[in-house]
């Protein structure tokens, strides 16, 4: 459903990725692991087609939903605008019932800048849940969350990729986040960055089977 | 200057004159400097120019100038306003009323319901005058029956060659060039006054100096007139005095030359005083027509408006 | 304080340095006192002159800016967010910029004709190239990780523009817009006396030829007021609504 | 392609319009074509008079700039930082940013001479409010996180404007100069032609009372060509320095 | 040394803290524990004094340092000059020293925008070690890190403790990041949020010790 063949990606004279190619079908979950500043954001913005500078190709659906890396809210915009400004579709009653699923329920009518860190990833969360995506990409979702809340998000997340089987694909350092809802892990390393030989696309739930 | 002339210069009370560049004033100014009747009067002439009317006027309130040019009803405005100044006649040129060469329009009444353009504003003499005129003459209400387009003189005089308007009133050197592309004058100010029982030799355009200035300097007044007239007398009898003034005449053709020149003559008004009644007449007039807007408060012509010459 | 109580003891302040200016100056009829612009603004109102004047002037000033504000708008967003056409626009916005207002009107005048479709037209012309100027600088500053999360999120352009693109260039707007407003007044008045028969610029422009300071202010503060209250009532609370989010 | 040229094609597309108008419009004394401006031009340029005229309006254009910008950021600045501040001195600024050119130039010269101080001052004083209205809404806008961290890291005032403040407001400065040196030049004309000698406002008015359009008009293409190659000789340049965090 | 003693912090009508108290001196290090949106972020704006509206007192050194929750950088200014501009007393050399100490050694003439977001925490890091702070604050300072990254920051912020011996005021959602740095903890919970009573400023160092 999606693949993605990236030859080279260079800023200025820079090379930072090379030959970084997968596929992902419907229902998967890839998660992207490497070091910090390996490139696993760029990876992400070459897919979801912000950055087209690029050579090679992605094939990509057309119902996307992503959580950067930092919140990027309306700050101008209540909690609530947000979503239903991203997603018009959307009842403000369904937004208000996502809201309360990322615990931010009494923060409906408050500002992005009202909010603490925490809670405006996670209304980054809700926005990115509140549609139908056919691709979920995340970026380091759950930092920023106390263990109680990570859990919370980790398990909402779990149930999306049930309910409405996107293919996801998503960065985090934590491997055990990685074991929780990735499929198969991706791991970049190098310089240029290149996909790690060896474990290629580690299939978790195989390993986990075996 | 020879040498000698420059000594006797140095001494002698400058009068500085602010003035608007391109004005015909420039042209009796220069013939006075240039024949040295400044210094044969006992003053010296240093001329300011100015691009625009208003800017002499600020030019004279704030000092920076000692005379300027203006026409008398302002001044009486300026006068019962409180401020001091006296006048000293220079043209009695005046405008007229001009339409296109294929205008049918014989009378002021052939201007009904259609555009005149005015350059000089809803108070402009000439427009007043027209505006009597035609009441008196045919019992026509000029400004009720007519749209009035009020506008700078260059675009008046635009508009009345291409004929946007029916009818154009414009500074005089403006006229000069409307009639000399073509148009026709329908009636001028001067036949206008006549018919109002005015006298038309009363100059309206005049210089103006502050009674503070002629205390400090009492002869100027005299000396100003007497260099002015030389100048008059010299233009208004020698072609030849006309050719240096020709390059900022702005007279494109030897025909545009030729009407300037005469009208400028036709301007020059008898010597001597102002005869004070027939200004009082006239300016009953305008007190009745411009009303306060006009003149100001004033109802009556303000004593000591006019320096005595003789 | 309450709001209302400071501007009003502020305008006071105003007056007061006024007084005192025209009493060391001692010439009413350079800087006549506020006192003495009673009586003629009085006569003007009653005569009805002063509101005739004014409306014709306001209609002009709103016709232009509204005008102005629109183009300048588009024209400069496009500029600001697309790098090449900014190439290519970017020597005309210099040339009409700085061309003077005189030569515009008088182009307009003799082009269309003294009416006032050629007025709105020339001050129009001239204030679209300084709003579009201060805007492109507003559209450059864009933030582009908003711009990414729309594209992701297929965000339709018209709901890009109004709650992307408006709020992030708001303060350039306001700003653009007061300065602009003002401008826009100036050169309507400039306008007015060049080929206008009625209007404050007509007004102000006569008595100015009268030297009648007096009648100048009166007609130039009749307009300022207007410009307070607009100020007051509409200006300041909506922008105070826009601006809600900084200041929670 | 390379930006000279596109400035190239770009200019010379705009004179091609201006040679179709003036065929069509056929009255060369209400538009001349771009080549009946090469002679006057050329002979204004030899007798002098033009380099003349425009030293005068650009010295004084350079002064009111500097005087007008240097203020209206310093009081933009202030005002947008301390709501009470702005509070007091609103009305003011409102009342300043509307009063007509006209009546503040009068004023200026009446009191304080027909001489080159009160020309650059009325100018000033024009300008003033206009670049504090739209740096105030830079001011604003100024980012309260980077604040904070100059609080606790104990930035000095200077270094705090220069590094924190500064850069956030460049897109207003860039804004406010640009459209602000088009308006002071514009309103030098008008300080110029009330109540100058010389300068480009002089010659302009002059040869617009003899309606001399090409006159006019090679005197106010003659100050459009010096902005233009200050744009792109100064100004782009700095403003490609200033700007290059964004396109990094 | 430092004594935080806060009886109330309302966010409009909103009570968010209330009864906190604390004393710190030199060279000691509180961990401050809680959900997220609990208040801790609010807490460390007070104790910093970038926010003076709320009931009570807190005394505080002059030479402070701050590492924000968000990297808060000059995206105007080159890595270097982030560093340089804050602490003029710092010569390049030792700028660039630091920057090499937090992994962004070749990154030094970069802008902000084009560092990974891990490298610009990082980078707001070494802006905070770079000068000689009596106070230092951290706000989640080690997320958006790998693992083995992340590892090397707490190294060098233990380096940094022992060598300048500031007070520290750090918070985290990481046990096991405060059990490593902390002398002790402090967890808020409640609405409005205050000391958790039971483990009031547990002492980790002791606890260990027993
Ligand atoms: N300006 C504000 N106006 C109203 N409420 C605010 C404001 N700032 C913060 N709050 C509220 O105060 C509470 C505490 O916020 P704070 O940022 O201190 O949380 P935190 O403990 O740092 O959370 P996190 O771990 O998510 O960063 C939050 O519930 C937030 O909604
Ligand atoms: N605009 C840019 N110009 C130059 N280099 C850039 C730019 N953007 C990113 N880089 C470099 O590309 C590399 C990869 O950045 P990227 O943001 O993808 O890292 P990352 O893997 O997401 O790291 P992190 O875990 O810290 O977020 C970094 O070394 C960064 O310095
Ligand atoms: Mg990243
Ligand atoms: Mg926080």
């Amino acid at each position: 459903m999606i693949s993605v063949d990236i030859k080279t990606k260079n800023y200025g004279q820079t090379r930072v990725l090379k030959d970084v190619s997968f596929e992902l079908q419907r229902g998967q979950c890839l998660a992207v692991l490497g070091k910090s500043g390996i490139g696993k954001s760029t990876l992400l913005r070459l897919v979801a087609g912000i950055d087209h500078d690029f050579e090679g190709t992605v094939r990509r659906p057309e119902a996307m939903a992503i959580v950067f890396q930092e919140p990027t809210l309306l700050l101008w915009r209540r909690a609530i605008d947000n979503l239903l400004i991203i997603h018009p579709q959307l009842s403000e009653a369904a937004a208000r019932d996502m809201l309360a699923k990322v615990g931010l329920g009494d923060k409906a009518d408050m500002y992005p800048k009202q909010l603490s860190l925490g809670q405006q990833r996670r209304l980054s969360l809700a926005r990115a849940f509140a549609g139908h995506p056919e691709l979920l990409i995340l970026d380091e979702p759950f930092v920023s969350l106390d263990e109680a809340t990570a859990a919370d998000m980790i398990a909402l997340t779990q149930t999306l990729m049930r309910e409405l089987t996107p293919a996801t694909l998503f960065v985090t350092h934590e491997k055990e986040e990685a074991r929780q809802l990735a499929d198969r892990t991706l791991e970049l390393a190098g310089s240029p960055a290149t996909v790690v030989p060896d474990c290629k696309i580690t299939e978790f739930r195989r390993e986990e089977a075996s | 200057l020879s040498p000698a002339d420059k000594a006797t210069a140095s001494d002698l009370p400058v009068l500085r004159a602010a003035v608007l560049k391109i004005g015909t004033v420039n042209w009796e100014l220069d013939t006075i400097k240039r024949n040295g009747f400044d210094t044969a009067n006992g003053f010296e002439l240093s001329v300011v120019p100015y691009a625009d009317n208003g800017a002499t006027r600020v030019a004279l309130e704030g000092g920076e100038a000692d005379v300027a040019v203006a026409d008398w009803i302002w001044v009486a405005r300026q006068r019962a306003a409180g401020k001091d100044y006296v006048f000293i006649p220079y043209s009695k040129a005046v405008g007229g009323l001009v339409v296109p060469k294929d205008s049918t329009a014989t009378t002021l009444e052939d201007l009904r319901g259609q555009k005149i353009g005015i350059a000089g504003g809803p108070v402009d003499k000439s427009w007043l005058i027209l505006q009597a005129f035609a009441q008196k003459e045919y019992g026509f209400d000029l400004a009720a029956e007519t749209e009035q387009v009020f506008g700078a003189p260059p675009l008046i005089f635009k508009a009345g060659l291409s004929g946007e308007t029916a009818g154009s009133i414009n500074f005089w050197h403006f006229l000069a060039k409307m009639k000399a592309a073509g148009m026709r004058e329908l009636i001028s100010v001067e036949t206008a006054a006549i018919a109002l029982g005015l006298n038309p030799d009363i100059p309206l355009l005049g210089y103006v100096l502050k009674e503070s200035y002629l205390q400090e300097h009492p002869e100027m007044a005299k000396a100003l007139y007497g260099a002015s007239r030389a100048a008059k007398d010299l233009l208004a009898s020698d072609d030849a005095a006309w050719e240096p003034l020709r390059p900022d005449m702005n007279a494109k053709t030897d025909a545009a030359f030729e009407t300037l020149r005469q009208d400028f003559r036709a301007g020059i008004p008898a010597p001597g005083n102002i005869d004070v009644d027939g200004a009082a007449t006239f300016f009953t007039l305008m007190v009745s027509l411009g009303g306060e807007k006009l003149v100001g408060g004033v109802k009556e012509l303000p004593a000591g408006l006019f320096a005595d010459l003789e | 304080m309450a709001t209302p109580i400071i501007r009003a003891i502020s305008l006071m302040a105003l007056l007061c340095v006024w007084f005192l200016l025209a009493a060391i100056g001692g010439d009413p009829t350079v800087l006549p006192s506020p006192a003495a612009l009673v009586e003629p603004f009085w006569q003007e109102l009653v005569s009805g002159e002063l509101v005739y004047h004014l409306t014709m002037t306001v209609a002009r000033v709103i016709a232009a800016f509204f005008t102005a504000l629109a183009a300048g708008i588009v024209l400069g967003f496009l500029m600001g967010t697309r790098p090449k056409l900014d190439k290519w626009l970017d020597p005309w916005l210099v040339v009409f910029l700085n061309l003077p207002a005189l030569v515009l009107i008088v182009l307009c005048y003799l082009w269309i004709g003294l009416n006032d479709i050629a007025a709105v037209t020339a001050v129009a012309l001239n204030k679209i190239p300084g709003v579009a100027t201060i805007i492109r600088e507003g559209a450059r500053a864009l933030d582009p990780e908003l711009k990414s999360m729309a594209t992701v999120f297929r965000v339709r352009p018209f709901t890009y523009l109004r709650h992307f693109v408006v709020p992030q260039l708001a303060p350039f707007i306001a700003g653009a817009s007061r300065s602009g407003i003002a401008v826009i007044w100036k050169v309507v008045l400039v306008v007015e006396f060049l080929g206008r028969s009625n209007g404050i610029g007509f007004q102000i422009h006569l008595y100015f030829q009268l030297f009648d300071v007096a009648m100048v202010l009166v007609y130039s503060l009749s307009f300022i007021a207007l410009m307070l209250s607009i100020e007051w009532l509409l200006l300041q609370p909506v922008e105070k609504r826009v601006q809600a989010w900084r200041l929670a």
